[in-house]
């Protein structure tokens, strides 16, 4: 156990994105990062990806917006954030001095404005993937609707790798008949990886009340409840195209992140697990280390699909 | 930096379906102030999955006290745990109260005693004057809690009570006793702070806006990460848009809240 | 807390089966029903649903079969069963004798597969209701394959419209991009009710050993895990069609199943439950009926629909 | 009919990572049959979610005795639980050992000692006579169990060990034990009823097979409902097809399983 481990990964080949570790924190759960400054050491991240960035600021969703369910939680924020002013004027200034990689989430109600963010983001500099979310079900524009056909998914990669020379990585929805069908939309659009997977569409009531728990009505579900569908989804999807598939959906521990690795993904991302301890992707992390090391696995890449058939 | 391991020093019940938790949280415990709150997981596995917010309602030397009341699952779980066994948690966080007025006036509904009686103490400790006005349902079942903070306070806070069914202090509501301190003392120098149940709160900012007193409210929301990352902890704002109870909050003044949309 | 409830619901206009409380064991969670006898009083439930039926029995799929996530299991029996003949030769005889309602829930590889398990069912007597398994994510063919499309959907439950004249129901799987659609193609089809949802399909990984949990690899989540989704769908799909819906995915409790009314059910199943305590259907219909009693409500049926806007 | 809540009597570590559970359950105390087993739930929520599967290692009066080791989360969870607590469970479940035949040749190997020692003392308790060979990884850890178990079945049943490092009996694996005796004796009358990890099963199997011995063996293999409706616990037949070690088992003539299947 002394042994130790390469724990670099890189995500992509044409645009190859260099990871200390494979443990990103997942957008949304993690604000722009610097909430968790005092937390934890972001340089022992991997990256993190921030909350999705829109061309204007948005309020979000009425409370409630998120509640507990059986091992997981459902969110309607309805992506609040500061919007791309503020993002670039304020927070990225801050972010581009972090020794992590910085992956940031964008959002638009359309194509032109996936375009704009992605452009206008690498332009700034310092950001060192763009994940594109077309998989929000919290938002009536965009998100969702966009997310569950590959046309859509398609168009708008297009649009944004035309826009950016920035690493592109697709956030799919898991909310889909056929997964593999919209990550090859992405694939043959220039997209660099797909993301796996964002919040399972779902809905909470208060019995006595009479009353969705949300004011939303429908929320994501996430957390490790989630996670079986997400190992499901990396799995099927990553045999089925060539880019990277960077996984999530209910990692919690080291061994669920080597569940993921194994499945195929080539990095992962933890988000709800950053409210049960808030350096849980550090820990996820380290666990990582110590369960490659007890396998005798040198390098953790080589977890990188490495399912017995 | 993260949660820490916490071991369990008391967990003994002191009111009807109240509990007060000890714990050996150094860290937490000397940076605490009053009106901040922890992030406490009660349990150890999935279930329940999400920490719990509690305030902090009292940190002496290395230990951090929780007065909690059983409302629900994840709290009945916590109201079983026994001393030795070990908690979660996170914190100090949030913004607590402005305690820099001259003799504020703290108003406390129910569990809203739990961090204006750390208040009321740290005043004390700090040989300040403040009044403070608690209600509770009746004295039966409250007997230790109450006459222990009587104890606590005696010489430096001014304490009265009031009891939906009178057994203890004036019978009636405790916006009552506030609004005859506050026509006592219109504007009452120090502001009022106050916490309790949000019908109670909503009365509390209407009886200071009409006497002219600045007002601090404490206020809850479900929470997920309580750092202000998750936006799950929205309060509609007075002027629009959201606070987060967990960041701007949950201490927060009563003029920047809008109480319509809540 | 002493006013008596009336428990009694009915699914179906058409063909209305009447049910003493809307509790019903779900398919494969309940055997033939008779595996149970000794644990609870068969004629205290709503009903039950036999495990699904095929023409030739079916052995299932290699061990491991079940692997337990979190708040949820998988599952990947493969629908083994005794087949009809012996079905209808040594399990119904015995299930005509129970005063509760027999669902038997079918499952073919081709429309008329279903439509001939369809006709000798109906044929033989004493079945209260078809259920049909278009959801199974645990077959090669039929199962899921059948149930991601309208299409398909409306032909197989056309075909065993045509082929009997018991209420039909179609249990729809929740691995759909747009369960709402396939839906009313079941209704269009002439479907009695629509059953939502079965099992997501999940995968689960042994990481020390490299190797998938489930021999089949891919399996059926079920469980607590899934309720917020089961009640999201349950809920899309009661306000777009007509036909009742009966709700299923994580029951465990008594509110549990008015939640599910509430979202817009007119009945329930309870699967997995049923494996955390045998006589899990009639706790849940007896907590039904204290919550009802509770809340002031003097007949359950109320509760159905009933969500605050 | 259905679950029973039973109060955990004793819960107490009797082993290397094994500990013997106590609980007053009469109604299944009272059916139990050696081999039989119960499904019983570590936990009263959702995490871990399914009961356990647990061979009955003795019925005494109104309470049942279950010997386990822990080796996951369930009964790592399980090895916490205190005197005076509750757990569910039900049963009891299954076909237990056919114990008819005259003079039965027991073997167990690590917590294949749970069914059997039920099974060696019921053998006692009828007046009857029979071998037991037991293997275990050493004497270490394992001091009361062994000295218990030779107390209790002292001038009735013949037990012998053996253990991986020789400090407990016979230094080896407890088929040596068992190719010996069925050696003395081949064919052994009352048959051989085997309990342990599979690969011994397995070899015990073949043992018996070589020297015509009739043999039961006692299966595992994951389980839902234990009641032979979920079909999860499916065992390879010799025949083709499956056969439900909760149901046709788990106690199974070792002639009826497809061993390489498995
Ligand atoms: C800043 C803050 C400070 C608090 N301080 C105290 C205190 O000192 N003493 C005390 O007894 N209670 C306090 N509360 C309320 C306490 O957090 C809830 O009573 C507790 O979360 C209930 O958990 P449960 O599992 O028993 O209830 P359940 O209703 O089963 O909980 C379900 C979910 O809803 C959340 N939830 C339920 N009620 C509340 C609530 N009132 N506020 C926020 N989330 C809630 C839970 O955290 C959980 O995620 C505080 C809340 C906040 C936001
Ligand atoms: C009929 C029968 C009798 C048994 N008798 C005993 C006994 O007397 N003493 C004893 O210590 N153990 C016994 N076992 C094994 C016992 O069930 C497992 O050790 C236990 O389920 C492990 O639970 P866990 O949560 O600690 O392990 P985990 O590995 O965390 O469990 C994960 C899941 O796998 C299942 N599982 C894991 N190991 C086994 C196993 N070997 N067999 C079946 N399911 C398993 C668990 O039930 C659970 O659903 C028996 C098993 C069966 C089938
Ligand atoms: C509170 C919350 C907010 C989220 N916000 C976003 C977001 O802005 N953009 C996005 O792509 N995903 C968002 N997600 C989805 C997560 O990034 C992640 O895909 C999902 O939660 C599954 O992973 P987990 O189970 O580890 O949480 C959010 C999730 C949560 C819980
Ligand atoms: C072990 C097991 C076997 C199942 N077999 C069937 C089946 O044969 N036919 C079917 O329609 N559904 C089957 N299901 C799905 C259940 O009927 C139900 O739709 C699903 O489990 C969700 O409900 P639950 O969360 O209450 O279990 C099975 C589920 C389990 C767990
Ligand atoms: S609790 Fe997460 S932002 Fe306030
Ligand atoms: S455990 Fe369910 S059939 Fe055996």
């Amino acid at each position: 156990m002394s042994q130790t481990v390469d724990m670099a990964v890189t995500v992509g080949a044409t645009r190859p994105l260099r990871l200390k570790n494979p443990v990103i924190a997942a957008s949304g759960t993690f604000g722009y990062g610097l909430e968790y400054g005092a937390q934890l050491d972001l340089a022992a991240l991997g990256g993190f990806v921030t909350k999705g960035v829109s061309l204007k600021p948005r309020d979000g969703n009425p409370p409630p917006r998120i509640c507990e369910t059986a091992a997981g939680m459902l969110n309607a924020i309805g992506l609040a954030n500061v919007g791309l002013e503020v993002f670039l004027g304020e927070k990225l200034p801050k972010l581009r001095r972090l020794d992590t990689a910085v992956v940031v989430n964008l959002y638009g109600e359309a194509v032109e404005e996936f375009a704009e963010l992605a452009r206008r983001l690498s332009a700034a500099g310092g950001v060192a993937a763009l994940e594109l979310n077309v998989s929000c079900p919290n938002v009536k524009a965009g998100g969702m609707a966009f997310g569950c056909a590959p046309g859509p998914v398609g168009e708008i990669t297009a649009a944004v790798r035309a826009a950016s020379d920035l690493p592109v990585w697709v956030k799919l929805t898991p909310n889909v008949t056929d997964p593999v069908g919209i990550a090859r939309a992405a694939e043959a659009a220039g997209a660099d990886a797909v993301c796996l997977i964002n919040t399972l569409l779902g809905m909470a009531i208060d019995a006595r009340r009479k009353r969705p728990r949300l004011a939303n009505v429908y929320g994501g579900l996430s957390g490790p409840a989630i996670k079986p569908v997400a190992l499901r989804m990396v799995h099927q999807v990553s045999r089925a195209i060539a880019i990277p598939v960077v996984g999530l959906g209910g990692i919690v521990s080291g061994e669920d992140a080597a569940e993921f690795l194994l499945a195929g993904a080539a990095a992962v991302q933890v988000g709800t697990a950053n409210f049960l301890d808030p350096a849980a992707c550090v820990r996820v992390a380290a666990e990582l280390e110590v369960f490659c090391a007890g396998q005798g696995i040198g390098a953790v890449s080589e977890l990188v699909g490495g399912l017995a058939a | 930096m993260g949660a820490v391991w916490a071991e369990v020093k008391e967990n003994r019940q002191v009111g009807e379906g109240v509990f007060r938790l000890a714990l050996g949280a150094p860290a937490i415990a000397q940076k605490a102030r009053p009106g901040q709150f922890v992030m406490l997981r009660v349990a150890h596995g999935n279930d329940p999955l999400l920490a719990r917010p509690f305030s902090i309602h009292g940190a002496a030397g290395d230990e951090l006290l929780i007065l909690y009341k059983v409302v629900g699952r994840g709290t009945r779980i916590l109201s079983q745990v026994r001393p030795g066994e070990t908690l979660q948690l996170w914190g100090p966080l949030g913004r607590g109260f402005d305690l820099s007025g001259d003799q504020p006036l703290l108003v406390a509904g129910g569990m809203g005693l739990a961090p204006l009686a750390f208040a009321a103490r740290w005043l004390r400790d700090h040989g300040r004057q403040a009044a403070f006005c608690a209600g509770l349902p009746g004295l039966a079942g409250w007997e230790e809690l109450t006459r222990g903070l009587e104890a606590e306070l005696a010489g430096s806070v001014a304490l009265a009570w009031s009891s939906e069914d009178g057994s203890l202090g004036r019978r009636g509501l405790v916006t009552e006793l506030l609004a005859e301190a506050l026509a006592a003392a219109p504007g009452s120098k120090g502001g009022v702070l106050a916490c309790g149940p949000m019908p109670m709160l909503k009365a509390v900012a209407r009886v200071c806006e009409q006497h002219g007193a600045a007002c601090q409210v404490s206020l809850e929301a479900p929470m997920a990460c309580g750092l202000g990352a998750c936006l799950g902890c929205a309060i509609p704002a007075a002027g629009g848009g959201y606070l987060r109870a967990c960041q701007e909050g949950p201490v927060l003044a009563a003029a920047a809240v809008d109480w319509e949309r809540i």
